[in-house]
Formats: C-alpha cells, sequence, structure tokens
C-alpha cells in the first residue's frame, strides 16, 4: 500500500482533502457513491445545476475518498461505513444528502441524458440507422457511411441512407468509424448521467439493484393482493365493507342458478325460468323450417 | 322443465294455465305429473305477466349489453 | 309456438319426438293439431341436436346482442 | 326465493334436502311453508345438481360475454 | 355460504335480519352456529340495501364482462 | 379488508392465522381490532384452503360493474 | 407479498404508508422486516396510486375468470 509507506511524509493538501471529504461524509445522513466516468463535462455540468439544491457533490481521488470513509468509519464507530469503499470503482465520487436512497437513485436516474456512443465501447441496445436524407451534401461521408456498411447514395442532392439498418447489436463492440459515423449522424443511443455504486443509510448499504424500483411491478403485486382479498372474503365468506355486497349477489345468483336449473318458479325468477324457455323454443324453430312454424314465428 | 313448456304451451295458446291443464299435457306427453310441482307452478305463476316475462327475456341481455359497447 | 314447446317436452322428458306424441300434447292442451305442420315439425326435427340447440340458446341472446351494441 | 337459499343452505352445510329439513328451516326463519311448495321444490331439485348449476352460472356470463366483445 | 343463505332468506321473507333470527335459521338446518359469524354477519349487512344489491346482480355481469375484452 | 389483509399476512408468511396473531397485526396497524369480527375471520378460515379461495375468482364483476359503467 | 398486504392494510384502514408502520405491522406478524425491502415499498408507493390500482384490480377479476372456465 502506497499510502501506508508514505503515512509519515503525507502531502498536507491530501490531509485538508481528506479532512473535508470527512466533513462532508459526516454532515448527512445519506451518503452515495456515484460513478462519473462517462460523463462529459457539459453533461455534468447541466446535471450538477440540477441537483444543487438537494445533495452535495464532491469528486476526489479515489485513494483520498477511502481514506476518508475509513477514517469516519472508525471515529463513529461503524464498521458497516466502512463498507462502502467496497463499491468505489475508477471514476468515483461522493453525494452527501438528507434524501431517501430510493429518491436519490430516482432523482439521478431522471436527470440522465442522451449522448453518442464512442468507440470501443459495448453498444447498449441494437442501433439502428433509418433510411432518409441525412441532409449532409456529397462528399467523403457517403464513403464513411458505405465503410461500416450502411447502405448510402446520393439523392436530390443530399446524401441519402437507402433503407433502415441495425449497425451494431446490443452488446457488441462499437468501432471507432461507426461512433464517427453515428455521431455525425446524430444518433445518442446511450444514457449518461450519475450511476448509483452504493448508498449507505442507517446501517444498510443499497446497490443499484435494490434501488432501481419497477412501479408497474407493485402496482401488479398490490393488485394481486387486492384480488386476493377480494376472493377470500367472498369465498370464504368474511364480510367486509369492500365485499358484503358481492357476498349478497354472489348468493342470490346461487339461488338464481338452481331456481332457473330446477325450473322451481319464484316471483325473482319467474322471468329468467320462462324467458330461458322461450329462448329455447325460438332456437329450435329455427331449426324446424317454415312449415313447421305458425305465423308467429314465421320470419 | 316440462312443466315449465306445459305453461307456456298453454299461453301461447291463449289457454289458461291450470293445474287440470298443465297435468293434461303432461300425461299426454308421457310424463309422470308431480301434483306438488303442478300446484305450485301454477300457482308461482299467478300474478306472472307472462307475456311481459317473455319480452323480457328476448330484450334484457341485449340491455344489459348496451352499457358494455 | 305449441307445436316446438310440445317438441320441448318430449325432449326434455326423453321421450322420442313423433307425430302422434306432439300431437297428443297438442290436444291435451286445447289446441287442434294441424296435420301438415306436425309432420314438418317432426320431419325437421329428425337428425337434429336438440340439447345442443337448447344450449346454443343459453348462451345466444348475450352473443345476439352483439350486433345490436 | 326463501324456499331455494333453504335448500342452499343445506346442500352448503351438508346436509340432505328432505321436505321436513326445508320445513323446519323456513319455520324457523318465520315464513310459513307451504306444503305443496316444499314438495314441489324437493321434487324439483331431485336431479339437479347444485354445485354444478352454481358453479356454470358464475361462469356463463363470461363465457357468454366472448361472442360479445 | 350458509350464514349469507340464512341472511338471505330472512331479506327474502320480509323479515329483520338480526342475530337471532340467523341463529335460529341455522340450528334449524342443523348448522352449529358460530356467535362470532352471526355477529359479523349481521353487522356487516347493516346499511347494505340488499334489494339493491341483488337487482344489480341481475344485470351486472354482462355489462361487467366488457372491461376484459 | 384489514382483517382479510391480516389474515393473508399471515398465510403468506407461513405463520397461523390465529386470533391473537390477527389482533397484534391489527392494533399494530393502529386499527382497533373488534373481537367478534377477529374470532368471525378466524372461525371463516378454519377448513377454507386460502390458496384456493384466493385463486377462484369470486363474482367480482358485479362490484366491478359499477365502476365500470 | 406480506409487504404488499400489510401496505394494503394501512391503506385500508385509512392510515398513512410508512416504513414505522410498516415494520411494525410485519414484525407483529412475526415476520422479520427486511430494511431494505420496506424502505423500498415506501419509496416505491410514493408514486403509485393506490386507489386507482384497486380500482382497475376490481375490473380484472373478470378477464382473470376467463382462462379458469
Amino acid at each position: 500500500m502506497i499510502e501506508a509507506k508514505s503515512e509519515h511524509k503525507i502531502a498536507p493538501w491530501k490531509i485538508e482533502e481528506v479532512n473535508a471529504l470527512k466533513e462532508l461524509l459526516k454532515s448527512s445522513n445519506i451518503i452515495a457513491l456515484i460513478d462519473m466516468m462517462e460523463v462529459p463535462a457539459v453533461q455534468l455540468q447541466e446535471i450538477r445545476d440540477k441537483i444543487r439544491d438537494q445533495m452535495t457533490l464532491k469528486m476526489s481521488r479515489n485513494t483520498l475518498m477511502k481514506r476518508a470513509i475509513e477514517e469516519v468509519a472508525e471515529e463513529t464507530g461503524n464498521p458497516e461505513f466502512a463498507k462502502l469503499v467496497d463499491y468505489m470503482d475508477k471514476g468515483a465520487a461522493i453525494i452527501a444528502t438528507e434524501m431517501n436512497p430510493f429518491k436519490l437513485y430516482k432523482t439521478l436516474d431522471e436527470s440522465k441524458s442522451p449522448a453518442p456512443v464512442k468507440g470501443g465501447a459495448i453498444a447498449p441496445c441494437d442501433i439502428e440507422v433509418k433510411a432518409g436524407s441525412t441532409g449532409m451534401p456529397p462528399g467523403p461521408f457517403l464513403s464513411e457511411l458505405k465503410a461500416v456498411g450502411i447502405p448510402a447514395a446520393i439523392d436530390k442532392g443530399k446524401i441519402g441512407i437507402k433503407e433502415d439498418k441495425i449497425v451494431v447489436k446490443e452488446g457488441e463492440v462499437v468501432s471507432q468509424k461507426l461512433a464517427v459515423v453515428l455521431s455525425a449522424l446524430d444518433i445518442k443511443p446511450v444514457t449518461v448521467g450519475l450511476n448509483v455504486l452504493g448508498v449507505y443509510e442507517d446501517g444498510v448499504i443499497y446497490t443499484e439493484s435494490d434501488l432501481k424500483i419497477d412501479e408497474e411491478e407493485f402496482v401488479g403485486k398490490i393488485q394481486k393482493a387486492y384480488t386476493s382479498a377480494f376472493n377470500l372474503s367472498v369465498n370464504a365468506v368474511i364480510p367486509t365493507s369492500a365485499t358484503v355486497e358481492t357476498i349478497v349477489q354472489k348468493a342470490f345468483n346461487d339461488a338464481k342458478a338452481v331456481s332457473v336449473e330446477s325450473a322451481f318458479v319464484t316471483d325473482k325468477t319467474a322471468d329468467a325460468i320462462l324467458g330461458k324457455a322461450y329462448a329455447q323454443m325460438i332456437a329450435v324453430a329455427g331449426l324446424a323450417g317454415d312449415d313447421a312454424l305458425d305465423e308467429d314465428l314465421k320470419g | 322443465m316440462e312443466y315449465i313448456y306445459a305453461a307456456l304451451l298453454l299461453n301461447s295458446a291463449g289457454k289458461e294455465i291450470t293445474e287440470d291443464a298443465v297435468k293434461a299435457i303432461l300425461v299426454a306427453g308421457g310424463v309422470e305429473a308431480n301434483e306438488a310441482r303442478v300446484k305450485a307452478l301454477v300457482a308461482a305463476l299467478e300474478g306472472v305477466d307472462i307475456a311481459e316475462a317473455i319480452e323480457k327475456a328476448a330484450i334484457a341481455p341485449v340491455a344489459a349489453a348496451a352499457p358494455a359497447a
């Protein structure tokens, strides 16, 4: 460990930096490690502007952040906090906030924006180039397109793409040449922003997979729970204000079904029984042919 | 349903639905007429407007289906 | 409709639908039985699966309602 | 419908639907039990599979709705 | 379902649905009446317009099926 | 529905549905537990196959029809 | 599903769904409450209209019933 060896002659600015980081770490209940490696400067500035009021973002060297975290964990007697360093990655930064980890994640997620894919990167999805004019005049771009396998030609004085084409599949590496072409076509297949590496709150460290909430899934679960409760209440006849009417209706429908099936006429089911017999008569009349029918039934 | 068919046959023919009439039809059809069922049926149909009941049967499902549209 | 009800009664009672049986029911119901119509009915229903036709009738009104909707 | 409810109660409790049992329930409910209707009910329910009739009724609307869709 | 059938029997007969009445019917039907269930049912039915609920039941199924489409 | 949810929570957690357990949950949820309802709930669930009762579609359509209309 | 049932219990009782309330119910039900799951639940429900979800579920059973038929 380089730091261990150089402990006694550590540069004063580093000590200051670690102290500043420690102050930040102690300032809030929720501490997040985020990854901002891939975020271009322009976007980063936009994001910082957006989140400024809700959280403090501080970049530093990993070694210094690690040291600050470990020292805070030790000073506060909180070994769980020290585990945050396990989530550190290159390009990490610290966020201190009072926003709960789930809200923090949502806020950061919503602040992401589309960006061009870089050469050498893995395509995050199938990248498709759409047919149509590129708006560019004839020139070397035409051969650049062709070189990466995009069918292009001059059309009405501009370079046009002849058909939709998936130029790289999800998971494949985007070549340097293709990246340049996609950028020129203003195709932004990646989303960049601050990715959560780990968030500490109250003794628990949350990772992205913990924090990524699928609201649809929750809605589905709520519906399933409600339906289950509704069915159980009705089927086991445990009346509640939400189900008592349905229970009454089920009992009535049971009685009606048995009355009709047995042709035992009651004041509530006379119509249904007579109607059923009539409908059957009409159905059979339909099979009987005109000669077998009286005037009323001929149609 | 034999009992009901017998009653509707009478109604359709414009005859009164009496116990004797229902029984006579059942017997003619080779059905052993249960005295109590005949009695109960005739009593239950008293006061029922059969024409209206049938009409409702023909229309009811349609009416019910309407809000579904 | 009396003729059909007579046929339904026989079917429901598990009897064969013959001209004589239909006629007997009609007469018991006080209906003058038209010979030709009885013949036509019995002929038409020969080989017809009445149970199936009736079953469909239970569902039909709703289906019928669809175009009305 | 009192008579039907009495029968359903017995069926649901796993008891046999007899004239005496139906009458006892009706009387307990303060209903004057009509002898003929009780007899008719028990006779009418002979041969009816109550559980099946109830189940069918619960499903029918849905099945019926399909063609309407 | 015995408890609800007993309650509807009373309703159908135009009687008030009281704990005692429900219990009496259950006992007459040979069902051991659970005190708490009777209480809970009677309480739950208070404020429910049974006639209206039943009326709705007669029409609803078809209409309700629509959103499933 | 609080009582039902309490029962389902216990069932889902593989715990026995007892009066005490239901009451404890309700109280923890800030609900005043009605003794009779708790008792009725536990009694009603005795012998009920909850997994099956949950799956079996209650004729919700009726209840559903209201908002659908 | 225990977490969801706890949340719906609170919702049904007109209480606010807070981390503490959910945890209290789970613990009362003998369920070890996982801090992260409780937090996730409460956070997720902040963006969900439970009343609306339930209303929609009330209609769904019809759809669910169809394949069951």
